[in-house]
């Protein structure tokens, strides 16, 4: 079943479910409300076997420009596209191999006190990099079992990988 | 260091006690050039080359180099890769396992000075903020010759280290070169 | 019982095989380096420590803004001063001289040896920044990974002994051939 | 000169001088693909073998020189006692003195193996693996390498964990090398070259052997790790077992020879049979082989070798039992793993091979002890060899091999070896 | 037994620290083992210890800068990162790449495959026990580290693949130098097989050791040989050809049970199918209509893409290595996410060491060869 068809099935059943402005170059692109990540995830999993989680990632849009980063500032020639929208995306990348079909799915929340479903039941895939977004973003995953820091030490401060980062120097700096 | 270490300086109050410590320094330092165990801890990619360097191209067994898996009968640590600050514990932990007289080297970018790594903040800028290094070796990563030029030098430096004025010291902190934080 | 024999035997005599791997390669030659008396010549792309000629360079900063860990700072020369003419002879002919580096330092521990700077260097025909092909290079500080270079200068430049502290040529550079690549 | 020069000129070391380096052009790289193609044009090929050939040459020389040793030693022992007589030294003081010159030189051989054995296992894992091993220490390929480690070794700091048994901590590797230096005593190293010819010896051995691995599990206790902990109860599960095939594996060379004097055992197998198969044991019909293989995969796992070296499994247990032991301590639990070694090949030598028969009749002008050594030498490259080609078996597949294997071949080769008797009378 | 007995057998339980500093973690991986004897009851791996903070470096830098940053992810198979890194940004910039400069790309990361895999042989072999696989494997390894010395002058961290294209083409004699060394590697490979792959000692403790199901791998996430292994025939160069992988012939090797022996058999197959094309790259260059040219065509030296984001996957050494790069026109890269499959692939220990012997951690960690700058990143 090609991409198309599944979009419009899905699109009937979950009404917050559109194709993205901005696609991933060569791969179907569609944003999905918060609420409606896991049941759509669920669906894709069992009714067309999209049996395989590439990636889960986000990207931090803050509502300023992001003057914060270094490059940023000394580069603002063009506006980023999500300027003022002040969110985290998140991007997951499904695949189903046995058609060979990769849907990109997006959703965005707020980036205040972030939150949205774990896909952890579904994709055994999910704990670990749900726990790198975790770590990196501080975004929380309800549902997951062992929401822990993964890859930085217990005593980080703050999430790196937020464009509003500042490091505090500790004692190895 | 242990009984006979400590009390061979005092020898040279005897009469032709100087040529005794003389002798002794030669061979102890001898001992110590020859047999140069490195602990197997590799952080990175220096480490893949510094498994190249024991493999049949470059076998740094010949030079005595001979890798041993627990720190208690290591003489030297190879810090060969980046060291994340996660890491930084366990390093200095290693370090306070291996029994004196022990020595390091730094291997590759990452360890001299945190490398292409130098504005992370997940990393520690050099391993001798940390713990004591003994001779720097730069490169990304330096190729196997390289280190085992980095032991060589080592080598000269020991040659130097004399039983009279060493305290469980490392060649370095005797000369006054080394400086530990 | 019988599967029992066959897998022993089978294994009895893989095991024999695996041996006789072992054994012929004992008796074939070794393919060591002894590497302090034969040092291998690395191939021209090599990417070895970096030497500069600070009579080349332009002083243009393009080595700077190339290098992925900035381990490179260069300070450009004031201009040569014009010579005031002199009344009643023409004035001199322009001696036609670009930019020239003040000062120029590396620092080596945190090189990458990556190239990006060999690349992005515009003089021609010679490029005043290049990887050597020399490996053999250990330092016993912090500071002595730093070297500088002023015009005048040799390849390897000046580093800053342990002992004084003060910047002295390196002495104990090792030239892996006595005239390193320029590519 | 100063002092220090003087001793330097003397016992010169490696200076690295990096003028000396030849240069290695690329198109001259060393791979194997060229390397190989006819080794015997390669003058360093060439020169290595023509050295194993003048070493083993001069060896064969120097052994037919001395001869045997106790002939040569008796007119000796016979002047020193006459001389001793006529001070007037009574005898018995004078046959202490001698037991105790023969005591210290049977305490050298643990001491003198393990510096030969650990140099000759690095050099042939060396060239097993196309490299050359210890080169430069003491000049010639590495002679000394060795003796620079014990040295090393022996100033080392001696680290006393915080968290160990201290008492126990210090006693293993003294409880590991005793018998290690003891079980020596019954051994013959040629015709009537043996310290003590005990009728029992063949217990003896097994029985003092066995001792070590107290010394073992003791360490692998009081070090306070758990990679130790798990090493020593690992090694007192495989010893133990062990023990058995191997014992059993010999109790048909003592039903064919009827005694347990070991070296008593090994002078029966003189002869040959039709003037050119030698009467050794391994030579009789299936009983003698699998006798002599179980007796061999027994004794490499009683020894903690590859494959059998999950005590110290370096790439599980880091170091097994002697991951928190440093200097002179770890030293004496490598020199007795290699002593162990050395006796299983002289154990092996006696009982399957003859001990000191010559393999062929008219070899025989060689002395036996020169026989016997190359025996054990063979037998010791087999240790190593098996050692840098195998890989570790996991603890419970060892149990198993033992129990299901080893245990039933050995038991039932008692049976063959009773039939064998039988058939024969 | 009765209930009451083995209640009285049961033994207290003991925690292990399986690393960071452990000789078979492949580097400073940590394992939280629970052991009941020699048995495995819980086993919590733990990563971070090479935690560099790449992704954050990654918007420092200009894109050729960060090029260099991605040959430290997987320092064993750089090329593939540089190559996975570049497919993004072409896509992301959309730069044509010229073919010959697509056939290099291709040689060169089945060359370092190849070099990938036999670090994996070497160690695995170490992790067994067995340590004279390890030098022949490096002997082998050392010929091809020789050719990419020639090639790009690094010998473990290339950057040889850049944005558009490579960044040198093939020196003179490099070629034969190539075909010499598969010519010497192939029969190596049957060397290989009869000293590890079918001694009874290696195949009783990797065989039926270690076992994942096709499903459990699925939705772990696993990819390349691991995933392969248990079933699932998911090769990225086959599923989604880049570069010009649907141009030549080969196989992918695929086993049904996933136990350790099966991943450490596809890894040997791959070895033989990886020197296959290499061949067939190195026949194709050969053709006059591939003659050398500039390799990076029209590409600016400051790399400016336009605001978007694009993904980009290629078959590693280890599995599916995927870039996920983020721009808002400007110099460096607004996000880029590294999709690392050692990251995933260790993951599963969690769920797979449960119940096996601690000899066995040994086995399974070793056949599914991570590396933990991926991991960490």
């Amino acid at each position: 079943m090609p991409a198309e068809e599944i979009f419009l099935n899905l699109q009937a059943s979950f009404a917050g479910l559109v194709k993205s402005e901005a696609q991933v170059k060569g791969y179907p692109t569609w944003t999905v409300p918060a609420q409606a990540l896991r049941p759509v995830c669920d669906r894709l999993r069992t009714k067309f076997s999209f049996d395989y989680l590439d990636m889960v990632t986000a990207v931090d849009w803050p509502a300023s420009a992001g003057a914060v980063t270094q490059v940023a500032a000394s580069a603002p020639a063009a506006a980023p596209t999500a300027a003022g929208r002040d969110v985290f995306e998140l991007v997951y990348l499904i695949s189903a191999l046995s058609s060979g079909i990769r849907v990109c799915l997006r959703c965005e929340i707020p980036r205040k006190e972030p939150s949205i479903h774990s896909l952890y039941g579904i994709y055994m895939a999910a704990d670990w990099q749900e726990r790198e977004v975790y770590d990196l973003f501080g975004i929380n995953f309800e549902g997951h079992p062992n929401l822990k820091r993964v890859l930085t030490p217990e005593t980080q401060q703050g999430h790196p990988l937020r464009k509003d980062y500042v490091h505090v120097p500790d004692s190895y700096d | 260091m242990g009984i006979v270490l400590d009390n061979l300086p005092k020898i040279e109050a005897l009469p032709g006690g100087s040529i005794a410590l003389a002798t002794s320094d030669f061979l102890i330092n001898w001992s110590r050039n020859s047999s140069m165990w490195p602990l197997t801890f590799g952080l990175a990619c220096c480490a893949i080359e510094m498994m190249a360097a024991y493999a049949s191209r470059f076998d740094f067994e010949r030079m005595g180099v001979f890798p041993r898996p627990t720190p208690r009968q290591a003489d030297v640590m190879f810090v060969a890769g980046t060291v994340a600050k996660k890491m930084a514990d366990p390093i200095i932990r290693i370090y306070k396992q291996m029994p004196e007289p022990k020595f390091v080297i730094a291997m590759g970018g990452c360890a001299n000075c945190g490398g292409p790594f130098y504005d992370s903040y997940a990393v520690v800028k050099g391993v001798d903020k940390i713990i004591p290094v003994d001779v720097y070796l730069p490169g990304c990563p330096p190729r196997p010759e390289a280190l085992m030029y980095a032991v060589i030098k080592l080598q000269e430096k020991i040659r130097k280290m004399k039983v009279k004025n060493y305290h469980g010291a490392t060649a370095l902190q005797e000369t006054g070169a080394r400086k530990l934080s | 019982m019988k599967n029992y024999l066959s897998f022993v035997a089978e294994a009895f005599v893989n095991t024999l095989k695996g041996l006789w791997v072992t054994l012929k390669v004992m008796f074939l030659p070794t393919i060591t380096v002894q590497y302090p008396t034969e040092k291998m010549v690395p191939y021209p792309r090599f990417r070895g420590m970096l030497a500069y000629d600070a009579e080349a360079c332009i002083a243009c900063g393009m080595c700077v803004r190339a290098c992925p860990s900035k381990c490179i700072a260069l300070a450009k020369a004031a201009p040569a001063p014009v010579p005031a003419a002199v009344e009643g002879q023409p004035p001199a002919p322009a001696v036609r001289s670009g930019p020239k580096i003040e000062w120029y330092t590396i620092d080596y521990g945190r090189c990458n040896f990556c190239g990006l700077c060999e690349e992005s260097c515009p003089t021609k025909p010679v490029k005043a920044l290049w990887h050597s092909l020399d490996y053999e290079a250990v330092f016993s500080t912090r500071e002595e990974m730093t070297r500088r270079w002023k015009r005048g200068d040799t390849l390897w430049g000046t580093a800053r002994g342990s002992a004084d502290g003060q910047f002295a040529p390196v002495a104990d550079q090792i030239h892996i051939q006595d005239v390193p690549v320029r590519k | 000169m100063t002092t220090e020069e003087t001793i330097l000129t003397k016992i010169s070391e490696p200076v690295f001088n990096h003028a000396n380096g030849r240069l290695l052009m690329p198109e001259e790289r060393y791979w194997p693909s060229r390397k190989w193609k006819s080794p015997w044009s390669l003058p360093a090929y060439r020169s290595g073998a023509a050295l194993l050939a003048g070493i083993l040459s001069g060896a064969v020389l120097a052994a037919w020189l001395i001869g045997e040793i106790p002939l040569r030693l008796a007119p000796l022992y016979s002047l020193a006692e006459q001389y001793a007589l006529s001070y007037g030294v009574p005898l018995f003081l004078f046959h202490l003195a001698w037991t105790v010159i023969k005591a210290a030189l049977l305490l050298a051989v643990p001491l003198v193996n393990a510096l030969f054995a650990v140099w000759w296992e690095r050099k042939v894992s060396a060239h097993i693996q196309s490299r050359l091993g210890p080169m430069y220490v003491g000049r010639f390929q590495g002679c000394l390498q060795t003796v620079a480690d014990g040295l090393k070794l022996f100033l080392k700091e001696d680290i006393v964990p915080d968290c160990a048994d201290k008492l126990v901590h210090l006693l293993a590797p003294v409880v590991v090398v005793i018998p290690a230096i003891l079980v020596f005593a019954p051994v013959p190293f040629g015709r009537e070259l043996i310290y003590a010819d005990l009728d029992i010896g063949t217990v003896y051995v097994f029985a003092v052997g066995g001792v070590s691995v107290m010394g073992i599990i003791m360490a692998g206790w009081a070090s306070g790790n758990k990679f130790s902990l798990l090493g020593g109860l690992r090694s007192a599960a495989q010893l133990v077992s062990y023990e058995l095939p191997r014992t059993f594996a010999v109790i048909p060379i003592i039903m064919l020879a009827g005694t347990l004097n070991i070296s008593a055992i090994a002078g029966l197998q003189a002869g040959y049979w039709g003037g050119i198969l030698p009467r050794w044991f391994i030579f009789y019909p299936v009983v003698g082989q699998v006798a002599f293989i179980v007796f061999l995969i027994a004794s490499v796992a009683e020894t903690n070798r590859v494959p059998f070296d999950i005590p110290e499994a370096e790439s599980e247990l880091v170091a097994g039992f002697n991951t928190e032991y440093s200097g002179m301590k770890f030293a004496l639990f490598f020199l007795s793993e290699f002593a162990y070694v050395l006796l299983s090949c002289l154990l092996m030598a006696a009982f399957f091979f003859g001990g000191g028969e010559p393999p062929l009749p008219f070899l025989g002008f060689l002395p036996s002890w020169a026989w016997f050594l190359a025996k054990t030498l063979t037998l010791m490259f087999c240790f190593l060899w098996f050692r840098w080609t195998f890989p570790r078996f996991r603890v419970d597949r060892l149990m198993d091999f033992n129990w299901k294997f080893l245990l039933p071949v050995s038991l039932l080769n008692i049976a063959a070896a009773g039939l064998l008797i039988w058939l024969i009378s | 037994m009765t209930d009451k007995t083995s209640a009285a057998l049961k033994a207290d339980q003991m925690f292990i620290n399986f690393g960071p500093q452990h000789p078979s973690t492949h580097g400073v991986l940590r394992i939280a083992l629970t052991v009941e004897g020699e048995v495995v009851v819980k086993a919590a791996p733990d990563v971070g210890y090479l935690h560099r903070g790449m992704e954050k470096l990654f918007e420092a830098r200009t894109y050729s800068q960060a090029l260099i940053l991605t040959d430290r992810l997987d320092y064993i198979s750089a090329m593939h990162n540089n190559l996975a890194y570049c497919l993004a940004v072409e896509r992301l910039a959309g730069v044509q790449v010229p073919l010959r400069a697509e056939y290099l790309r291709v040689l060169t990361a089945e060359l370092n495959r190849i070099a990938s895999h036999l670090v994996f042989f070497g160690t695995f072999a170490v992790d067994m026990g067995a340590f004279t696989p390890f030098l022949y494997a490096f002997r082998e390894r050392e010929m091809i580290l020789d050719l990419f010395e020639m090639l790009c002058g690094g010998r473990l961290l290339y950057s040889y693949v850049r944005v558009g294209g490579v960044s040198a083409d093939l020196p003179a004699g490099w070629t034969e130098k190539c075909r010499e060394f598969i010519a010497f590697f192939k029969p190596r490979l049957k060397d290989y097989d009869t000293l590890l792959s079918t001694n009874p000692i290696f195949k009783s403790r990797t065989d039926g050791v270690g076992l994942i199901s096709a499903a459990q791998a699925l939705s772990w996430g696993l990819s390349g040989p691991n995933l392969r292994a248990s079933g699932p025939d998911y090769d990225v160069r086959k599923a989604e050809p880049y570069c010009v992988y649907d141009k030549l012939n080969f196989k992918v090797p695929v086993a049904r049970t996933g136990s350790c022996w099966d991943r450490y058999y596809c890894r040997m197959l791959e070895m033989g199918q990886s020197a296959e094309i290499a061949l067939q790259c190195l026949d194709a260059l050969a053709a006059p209509e591939l003659a050398p040219e500039i390799m990076t065509k029209g590409v600016p030296k400051m790399l400016k893409p336009a605001a978007g984001q694009a993904y980009a996957h290629v078959e590693a050494s280890r599995g599916d290595l995927g870039f996920y790069a983020v721009s808002d026109g400007s110099l460096s890269p607004y996000r880029m996410h590294v999709r690392g499959p050692s990251f995933l692939n260790v993951a599963i220990l969690q769920e797979i060491l449960t119940g096996c012997k601690i000899a066995d951690v040994v086995a399974i960690l070793g056949s599914l060869d991570i590396v933990l700058g991926e991991v960490d990143r």
